[in-house]
């Protein structure tokens, strides 16, 4: 599983035909597709994987996140080679930088698979880290002022985050070797987990407040979100998808690992209580901000901190219904707001600028665009018939449930604003007449996108249509799984 | 017999106008025309051609029809002098407010029909006055329908006299307010002067002549008859023939009589005191009629009578 | 100047071709699924089944109760308003998508009337929310269409929110999603209950459009295609009043007084307002946008006296005053659909909304002037057609409130009757407007001279609305055999106020028969139409110019125009219109030879310029200022992090 | 307990307390060469700590451990740091957001809510407590100086210092993890620094200045 993106990216740093390692990338993320599949069938036989060094361990919530990181790298690479193509055509970037971005791709991938598999809490750690480091270059792709300066914000806040969560980390360590005796501590997580009841509460409180902190941080949670939007909205596109969709959601795997120590340990209240903060904090601070965000990738990088902060509250009302929602959520955001960066990519593309001042027409400039961005629009907006819909209301079924009154309150008040935030500023720019291309981009896209990647996104689009109806049984059944193992 | 009392209103109606002229000559001094006059000013319309406005449709022929007709079919609902109802025994009282306002609207329609700036004047300010009747029409109608907890005219009239209630006073008073709007007389309008810039209801037929003319205007007296007879139902609903009470067709239509002359008289009055209000001033009058009508039904409701 | 939503283009043949297929498919669709509601009442039927989404969610859905009635309603118009469709929708840009988005939107309202749980209401809620919000914009390219869509939309999406946390209070209350599960479990506080009442009357209420929450009508339904504006405003727009009655009446079961008390004052309110606003429209769509909100008004009065008197346990008359919501509901859905197709097509031939360039239509489309007349009778509560007897049903129950117990709701059911007859008044005089300003006297502009008489299927989608018009006026006893099938409280004793089919009996042993009045009316012309003959042979007419003050000839300018014709109630209501006039005179030779004089009369919306207003620059102005927060200093970022983890460790640790 | 133990833990005390101090006295530090050469004695105060008290526990991975934090902590990095420096021309360091007075009250706030917040019974008394306070300060003092820094070096050194106290309580809290782990965290921070110094270089090149103030063109 590790080893295709590694050896792709090596193929990257071989050669230096274009169409090579664009396959290569490709194939790999294909690849992986299949094997995250085949692990989620196994784990869905009852089959749980466990290396012999006890580093590795797969289980059903592991195998979720890997077939969402599988299909998303593979989308997003597809795409890439369209986007990236147009770019280096368009002389944004030149041809290194171009092999540089799938070398780094593939790195970045590796870095992610390795997060959900690893059972040893200090190796998940420097898979987060090695994440921020290589999807920091990432970000700084474009050597413009901008996208350096977001690239050095983002990872001089995300090391910080993560310094702190190294020290939860060894803190965890401590409490069990508390239980254990002195040196004799462990940091698998399946021992912790079995050994929770007994780990000193006091202890894990400090631990898990430190690790919600470190990762909250790089899964964008208010208030330590702030490298977020300057992230998404100056990376390439292709990768502003991935870390919205994928990336967010590692770390907060992170967090729901420990959660799980946690709760066993100091209780339920406890967790709920840091989740409701960081998830209320993040919905409002988002919607908030989207009343009036003109430049769409930035609308798009706060709608994640909004879906971010409704994992979170999700996760934090906790039974069945909680962290089953919060699961699917993660799911639904992770293919949302990719095909959203997706439609603003190929809109980019064709103004070469993504204010929503300026641009308008779209339903008439592309048509395809138009139709699946204002279905992605609604999904975000939480609106059905579409899949987003269906985890919100089991949160809110859940927190109805508990009678979390305030919380459900200012879920729905903030929905309000998100809704007129995304509406009013993607819906500038789909209605009217056409705005005129900037010659610059006009020259270079095609305003018709390529077949591959309509259908690509067509699908996504479809995902979200029919998951707002129908959820296939088996991973209804791998959600309930996972929600399983959470849950304890 | 009692199920054509409607007949009486038809016939009449331009005899009460002929009486009303009368008695307001008479308080102004002069001698004025015979009281028959209003059935030879009909007789001379029909007699008469008629002239089309060019731009006119099928609803400027329709409308005299209509109007006509709204009058008529509400009369067949009103118990004249016997409580026996009438010709359908539907004799309630709300159903034959909005038959007479098919009336209202179809005339306004006429009048809109030829483009003329007059027939819109009209149009407007007759639609103005109808809403400004309207409420206090109907709370001075529910009071008495309260009173005998129907709107039907029958029972109300069987109700037996239920006039000295304060309550009833009040409601009497600002009915006769609305009627005397309704009707388009002084101090709302003149139904004499063809002042273009006074007129309400001539306004809307100025454009209609001959045996169209003649239709409106016999509309118009039945439907004045019509109300005076309304007030007689609700308000002094005695001496009505029919069942239990003790009068036969013949006396109950003498009382009758009286009772519309009364009214016709205390129109008269009315008119040759006052002088036509600005059409501005209404709201005051008629607001005024409101309050009275409002008060009624809240005097009734405390006093429960 | 407003143009209507679509512009004349010549689309290919195959999409039309298509398009029109789809339509014949929803036209027979509504045809089935109106039969069948039909039947699940008459015969009182009752089925369910669900539908499992997933292990943790499923969806329902039911027959035979309060939604079928309304879904019945739904048949009616969806049928006339597809066929209307077919040809009104020749001449768009994309036929094909615009009908799929119409269908989605048709069969999402059937959806609402059938869910029988919380998911499947709210999905298909929403769902017909969205597909009306895009039908409003369909004409993408139409700036103002848009604005009034992205309003429309965020307000309807508020109310989802509200709807939601309702439904979710009732979920707490009684642990289940199931409708009927609810109405049976439903054992809870009056508190608890009082807050479900409140929560899903705003949430429903911005739906219905009831004042104050009635802003979006009167921007979106002129912005949407006439067709689909008829179904929102003739459906739509009812489904907020199924939402009010399924939540309060069906799952809660009646309640307190005051819930009626408040239902009964806002549907004075909103039938006043509505219609004061409506008279002071020149957009024809408009004008009958707001009379949606006067009717919904109308319907509230007898929600509102329904629940009175239930509280006061006096189920007769509760029964009579729902029925009369019901069959204004239906009557409503009828003639205002009626209106907006034929506003429609007077628009669809002019290019323009706006009645002062109308005039003299009724020459040239003489159908569409007389089925659009109809509608304007009937909407005036004008014997013999269906307004009257909903109307007539409603202002029965109002004076019936005198046998309710307290003071109060004695005082203001009579007072609220007073309401609805100086609403009926107002909305005659609104209507003589629009029919006289817009479709008689003389063509007040070049369009209007040269207009076209609408397709023979818009024509027969309209006759068959008005054609309803009467039959339901006329008949009334089958109607309330219907309506007294619908399994609500009170509701099964509501036959008795039809003995016969043709006559209508209230509680106050006062009745009336329409039909009776039909007859009376057609003797009392046939006699007009002899008696002359008997006096005086026939006479013959000329034709001549009308009365012009003897100047050479008349112009179309000097007939009343519509801001003229309403000119004396914008003064005589000037506390509410707060109009603002600007008088703008250009000289020649000041001041004697004036060259022209320009007349602009507008007045203030309310509600928009003292709450919606003044909530959105509140809105943009916290956003404004919450930006600084995220202001581009690294350290400030850090600084948040350091703060958040001390907080933290303070608190917690 | 036994003798030995208390003088450990005296020498251990002191070693962290002076890492303590090296970190306080950054506050009042101005020329970046100053600062760097106080994170190099500060992470050779590290390593040192974890050299004697490998010799006392006699654990052999320590050792490794802390031959490890010497070479890349003590030697490596700075001297990257330093050719930085060099080739970005950095002279001194400009006046901090905050001035040293009352940043060195902020300072002692901090050191206060960390003794005051870890003192609940969440550790045995004695040698881990008071480390973990210390290198929790430590912790929390470098960020702050990152807070107040302007120039971006001085914010990498910052965070540099932050990775040594939490080295420092990884050490304490543990006795240093599976060497393999202890490998991977170095090896993340040294791959940290070098993408770092890519990137100061970058901002060199863009910026014309490594000046944090002119870093906020992305707001809102």
């Amino acid at each position: 599983m590790m080893i295709i993106p590694a050896a792709a990216a090596l193929i990257c740093l071989l050669t230096r035909q274009r169409r090579v390692y664009e396959y290569a990338t490709v194939a790999g993320a294909a690849a992986m597709v299949f094997i995250a599949l085949s692990i989620a069938a196994g784990v869905l036989r009852g089959l749980v994987i466990k290396s012999p060094g006890g580093m590795i361990y797969v289980d059903a919530l592991s195998a979720f996140m890997l077939v969402i990181i599988a299909l998303l790298s593979f989308v997003a690479a597809v795409y890439s080679v369209e986007y990236m193509g147009n770019e280096l055509t368009a002389g944004h970037l030149d041809k290194k930088a171009h092999r540089y971005y799938y070398l780094l791709y593939n790195l970045f991938i590796f870095t992610m698979v390795l997060i959900p598999m690893a059972n040893n809490l200090a190796i998940l750690w420097m898979a987060i880290e090695g994440t921020t480091l290589v999807s920091a270059l990432l970000v700084g792709t474009y050597r413009r002022r901008e996208s350096v300066e977001a690239a050095w914000k983002y990872i001089i806040l995300c090391t910080v985050g993560i310094t702190f969560a190294l020290l939860g980390t060894f803190i965890v360590y401590y409490a069990s070797s508390g239980a254990l005796g002195e040196g004799k501590g462990v940091l698998e997580w399946t021992a912790l987990t079995s050994m929770a009841s007994r780990l000193n509460p006091a202890t894990i409180k400090l631990g898990f407040i430190l690790i919600i902190v470190g990762y909250g941080t790089k899964a964008g949670l208010a208030p330590v979100h702030n490298w977020l939007p300057d992230a998404h909205s100056e990376a390439p596109t292709p990768i502003s998808a991935l870390l919205s969709g994928i990336l967010l959601n590692c770390a907060f795997y992170g967090v729901m690992r420990f959660a799980v120590i946690a709760r066993a340990s100091c209780g339920p209240a406890f967790v709920r209580d840091m989740m409701f903060l960081f998830g209320i904090s993040s919905v409002v601070v988002a919607s908030v901000f989207m009343l009036i965000q003109g430049n769409v990738k930035r609308l798009l990088a706060y709608s994640s901190i909004e879906h971010m902060g409704i994992i979170a509250l999700s996760f934090g009302v906790g039974g069945p219904f909680g962290l089953y929602a919060s699961l699917l959520h993660i799911l639904n955001h992770a293919i949302g707001k990719p095909l959203m960066f997706f439609v603003t990519g190929r809109i980019k593309g064709l103004y070469n600028s993504v204010e929503s001042e300026g641009i308008s027409g779209i339903l008439k400039a592309m048509p395809l665009m138009g139709v699946i961005g204002f279905i992605g629009v609604m999904a975000l907006a939480g609106a059905p018939p579409f899949s987003m819909f269906v985890s919100e209301f089991l949160m809110l079924r859940a927190l109805a449930a508990g009678g979390y009154w305030y919380v459900m309150g200012v879920f729905l008040a903030t929905g309000g604003l998100v809704f007129y935030g995304l509406l009013k500023n993607f819906g500038g720019m789909f209605l009217g007449a056409p705005s005129m291309p900037l010659p610059v981009g006009a020259a270079v896209y095609k305003s018709k996108t390529s077949f591959i990647t309509g259908t690509v996104m067509f699908g996504m689009a479809m995902a979200l249509v029919v998951m707002g109806i129908y959820i296939p049984g088996p991973l209804d059944r791998l959600i309930t799984l996972s929600a399983g193992i959470i849950g304890g | 017999m009692t199920n054509l009392q409607f007949i009486s209103i038809l016939v009449l109606s331009p005899l009460a106008q002929g009486i009303i002229k009368k008695i307001k000559a008479q308080c102004q001094g002069r001698v004025g025309p015979g009281i028959f006059q209003p059935y030879y000013d009909l007789a001379r319309l029909f007699k008469k051609d008629m002239v089309i406005p060019r731009t006119a449709s099928w609803i400027f022929h329709a409308a005299p029809y209509v109007v006509f007709s709204s009058v008529l079919a509400a009369s067949m609902l009103v118990p004249v002098f016997s409580a026996e109802g009438s010709i359908f025994r539907t004799g309630d009282v709300i159903a034959i407010i909005y038959t007479l306002a098919i009336g209202r609207f179809f005339m306004a329609l006429g009048g809109l029909d030829a483009g003329t700036a007059f027939g819109g004047e009209g149009s407007s300010r007759e639609m103005t006055v109808a809403i400004l009747v309207e409420p206090s029409m109907m709370l001075a109608i529910f009071t008495a329908a309260v009173a005998s907890g129907s709107t039907s005219l029958a029972v109300i009239a069987r109700s037996g006299s239920v006039f000295y209630s304060p309550a009833h006073a009040l409601a009497l008073a600002a009915f006769f307010v609305a009627v005397i709007a309704e009707t388009g007389r002084v101090p709302v309008d003149n139904p004499d002067t063809h002042l273009e810039l006074t007129m309400i209801h001539e306004g809307m037929l100025l454009e209609y002549s001959g045996k169209y003319l003649a239709l409106m205007e016999w509309a118009h007296y039945m439907k004045q008859m019509l109300l005076f007879t309304l007030a007689a139902d609700l308000f002094f609903p005695f001496g009505m023939a029919g069942a239990g009470s003790g009068f036969g067709a013949a006396e109950a239509f003498g009382y009758y009589a009286v009772k519309i002359f009364m009214l016709c008289a205390g129109v008269a009055f009315a008119e040759s005191t006052r002088a036509k209000m600005r059409f501005f001033q209404l709201p005051s009058l008629l607001g005024a009629a409101f309050v009275l009508s409002a008060l009624s039904i809240i005097t009734f409701i405390m006093t429960g009578k | 100047m407003e143009t209507e939503s679509t512009e004349i283009v010549s689309p290919k043949e195959g999409p039309r071709k298509l398009s029109s297929a789809f339509y014949v498919i929803y036209a027979a669709g509504c045809l089935f699924l109106g039969a069948i509601s039909l039947q699940d009442l008459l015969l009182g039927n009752k089925w369910s089944f669900a539908l499992a989404l997933s292990s943790a969610l499923s969806l329902s859905i039911r027959g035979g109760g309060l939604g079928s009635y309304f879904s019945l309603i739904l048949s009616i118009l969806g049928f006339s308003a597809s066929v209307y469709s077919f040809g009104y929708t020749r001449d768009f840009k994309v036929p094909t998508a615009f009908a799929i988005l119409f269908g989605i939107f048709l069969f999402s309202m059937y959806a609402v009337f059938f869910s029988a749980n919380v998911p499947a209401f709210l999905i298909s809620w929403e769902t017909m929310s969205l597909a009306s919000y895009f039908l409003v914009i369909s004409d993408t390219e139409n700036r103002e269409s848009a604005r009034a869509g992205l309003f429309y939309a965020v307000i309807t999406h508020v109310g989802t929110a509200f709807i939601a946390a309702a439904f979710m209070v009732l979920y707490f209350a009684t642990g289940s999603l199931e409708f009927s599960a609810m109405s049976a479990a439903l054992k809870s506080s009056d508190a608890l209950r009082s807050t479900v009442f409140v929560l899903s009357l705003i949430g429903f209420g911005t739906k219905a459009g009831i004042v104050p929450l009635h802003t979006w009508l009167p921007r979106a339904h002129p912005a949407a295609p006439s067709n689909v504006s008829a179904l929102m405003s003739g459906v739509m727009i009812k489904s907020g009043i199924y939402g009010i009655l399924l939540v309060s009446l069906d799952l809660m079961g009646g309640g307190s007084l005051w819930w009626g008390v408040t239902i009964l004052f806002l549907g004075a309110v909103s039938s006043v307002m509505g219609v004061l606003y409506a008279l002071m429209e020149h957009d024809i769509k408009r004008l009958l946008a707001y009379h949606s909100v006067e009717n919904i008004g109308i319907i509230l009065l007898g929600v509102g006296a329904s629940i009175i008197f239930s509280a006061n346990n006096l189920p007769a008359l509760a029964g009579l005053s729902l029925a009369a919501a019901l069959y204004h509901t239906l009557n409503h859905a009828v003639f205002k659909g009626l209106l907006f197709m034929g506003a429609g097509s007077a628009v669809h031939s002019m290019h323009t909304k706006n009645m002062e360039e109308m005039g003299g239509l009724i020459k040239r489309m003489p159908w569409t002037a007389l089925f659009f007349l109809v509608g304007c009778v009937a909407i005036c509560a004008l014997p013999p057609f269906n307004g009257f007897v909903s109307e007539w049903m409603t202002f029965q129950s109002l004076v019936l409130g005198i046998k309710t117990s307290t003071v109060l709701t004695k005082t203001i059911m009579l007072l609220a009757g007073a309401a609805l007859a100086l609403t009926g008044a107002l909305a005659a005089a609104c209507f003589v407007k629009a029919f006289g300003v817009s479709f008689l006297g003389l063509p007040r502009s070049r369009e209007a001279g040269e207009v076209h008489e609408a397709s023979l299927s818009m024509l027969l989608g309209m006759g068959t609305l008005a054609l309803l018009c009467l039959l339901l006026g006329v008949f009334p006893g089958y109607v309330l055999r219907v309506i007294s099938s619908v399994p609500l409280g009170g509701l099964g004793s509501v036959q008795q106020y039809a003995p016969g089919n043709l006559t209508l009996v209230s509680a106050g042993s006062s009745s009336v028969s329409p039909a009776a009045l039909l007859m009376a009316m057609l003797v009392g012309a046939a006699f007009i139409f002899v008696f002359p003959l008997l006096l005086n042979g026939r006479r013959k007419s000329v034709i001549a110019d009308p009365w012009d003050c003897g100047i050479i000839r008349l112009t179309p300018r000097m007939q009343y125009t519509a801001t003229a014709f309403t000119h004396p109630l914008r003064r005589i209501f000037k506390k509410i219109y707060k109009p603002r006039k600007d008088v703008r005179i250009e000289y020649t030779v000041k001041p004697f030879f004036v060259r022209e004089i320009e007349y602009r009369s507008e007045i203030t919306p309310l509600f928009d310029s003292y709450f919606y207003r003044p909530l959105i620059r509140a809105l943009n102005h916290t956003a404004l200022s919450a930006r600084r927060l995220q202001s581009g200093n690294l350290q400030l970022y850090l600084g948040y992090i350091l703060v958040t983890l001390v907080t933290l460790l303070v608190v917690w640790g | 307990m036994p003798r030995q133990w208390v003088v450990v833990y005296s020498i251990t005390d002191f070693i962290t307390i002076g890492m303590l101090l090296t970190v306080v006295a950054m506050n009042s530090i101005k020329r970046i060469e100053t600062c760097l050469r106080a994170y190099t004695l500060n992470s050779l105060l590290l390593a040192l700590l974890m050299a004697i008290s490998a010799f006392y526990l006699d654990a052999a991975h320590l050792y490794v451990a802390a031959a490890f934090t010497l070479v890349s902590k003590g030697i490596a990095i700075p001297l990257f740091l330093k050719k930085v420096v060099r080739d970005l021309k950095i002279t001194r360091e400009v006046e901090p957001n905050i001035n040293t007075p009352l940043s060195l009250v902020i300072t002692s706030v901090l050191v206060v809510v960390v003794y005051s917040s870890l003192s609940k019974g969440i550790f045995i008394e004695g040698f881990t407590e008071n480390t973990l306070k210390v290198s929790v300060s430590i912790i929390l003092i470098s960020l702050f100086i990152m807070i107040t820094r302007r120039k971006a070096v001085t914010q990498v050194i910052g965070l540099l210092l932050m990775e040594n106290g939490v080295f420092l309580a990884g050490f304490s809290l543990t006795y240093g993890m599976s060497t393999i782990i202890e490998l991977g965290v170095v090896f993340d921070v040294l791959m940290g620094v070098i993408i770092l110094g890519v990137f100061l270089t970058q901002i060199k090149k863009s910026f014309a200045k490594v000046d944090l103030d002119k870093l906020n063109t992305l707001k809102g």
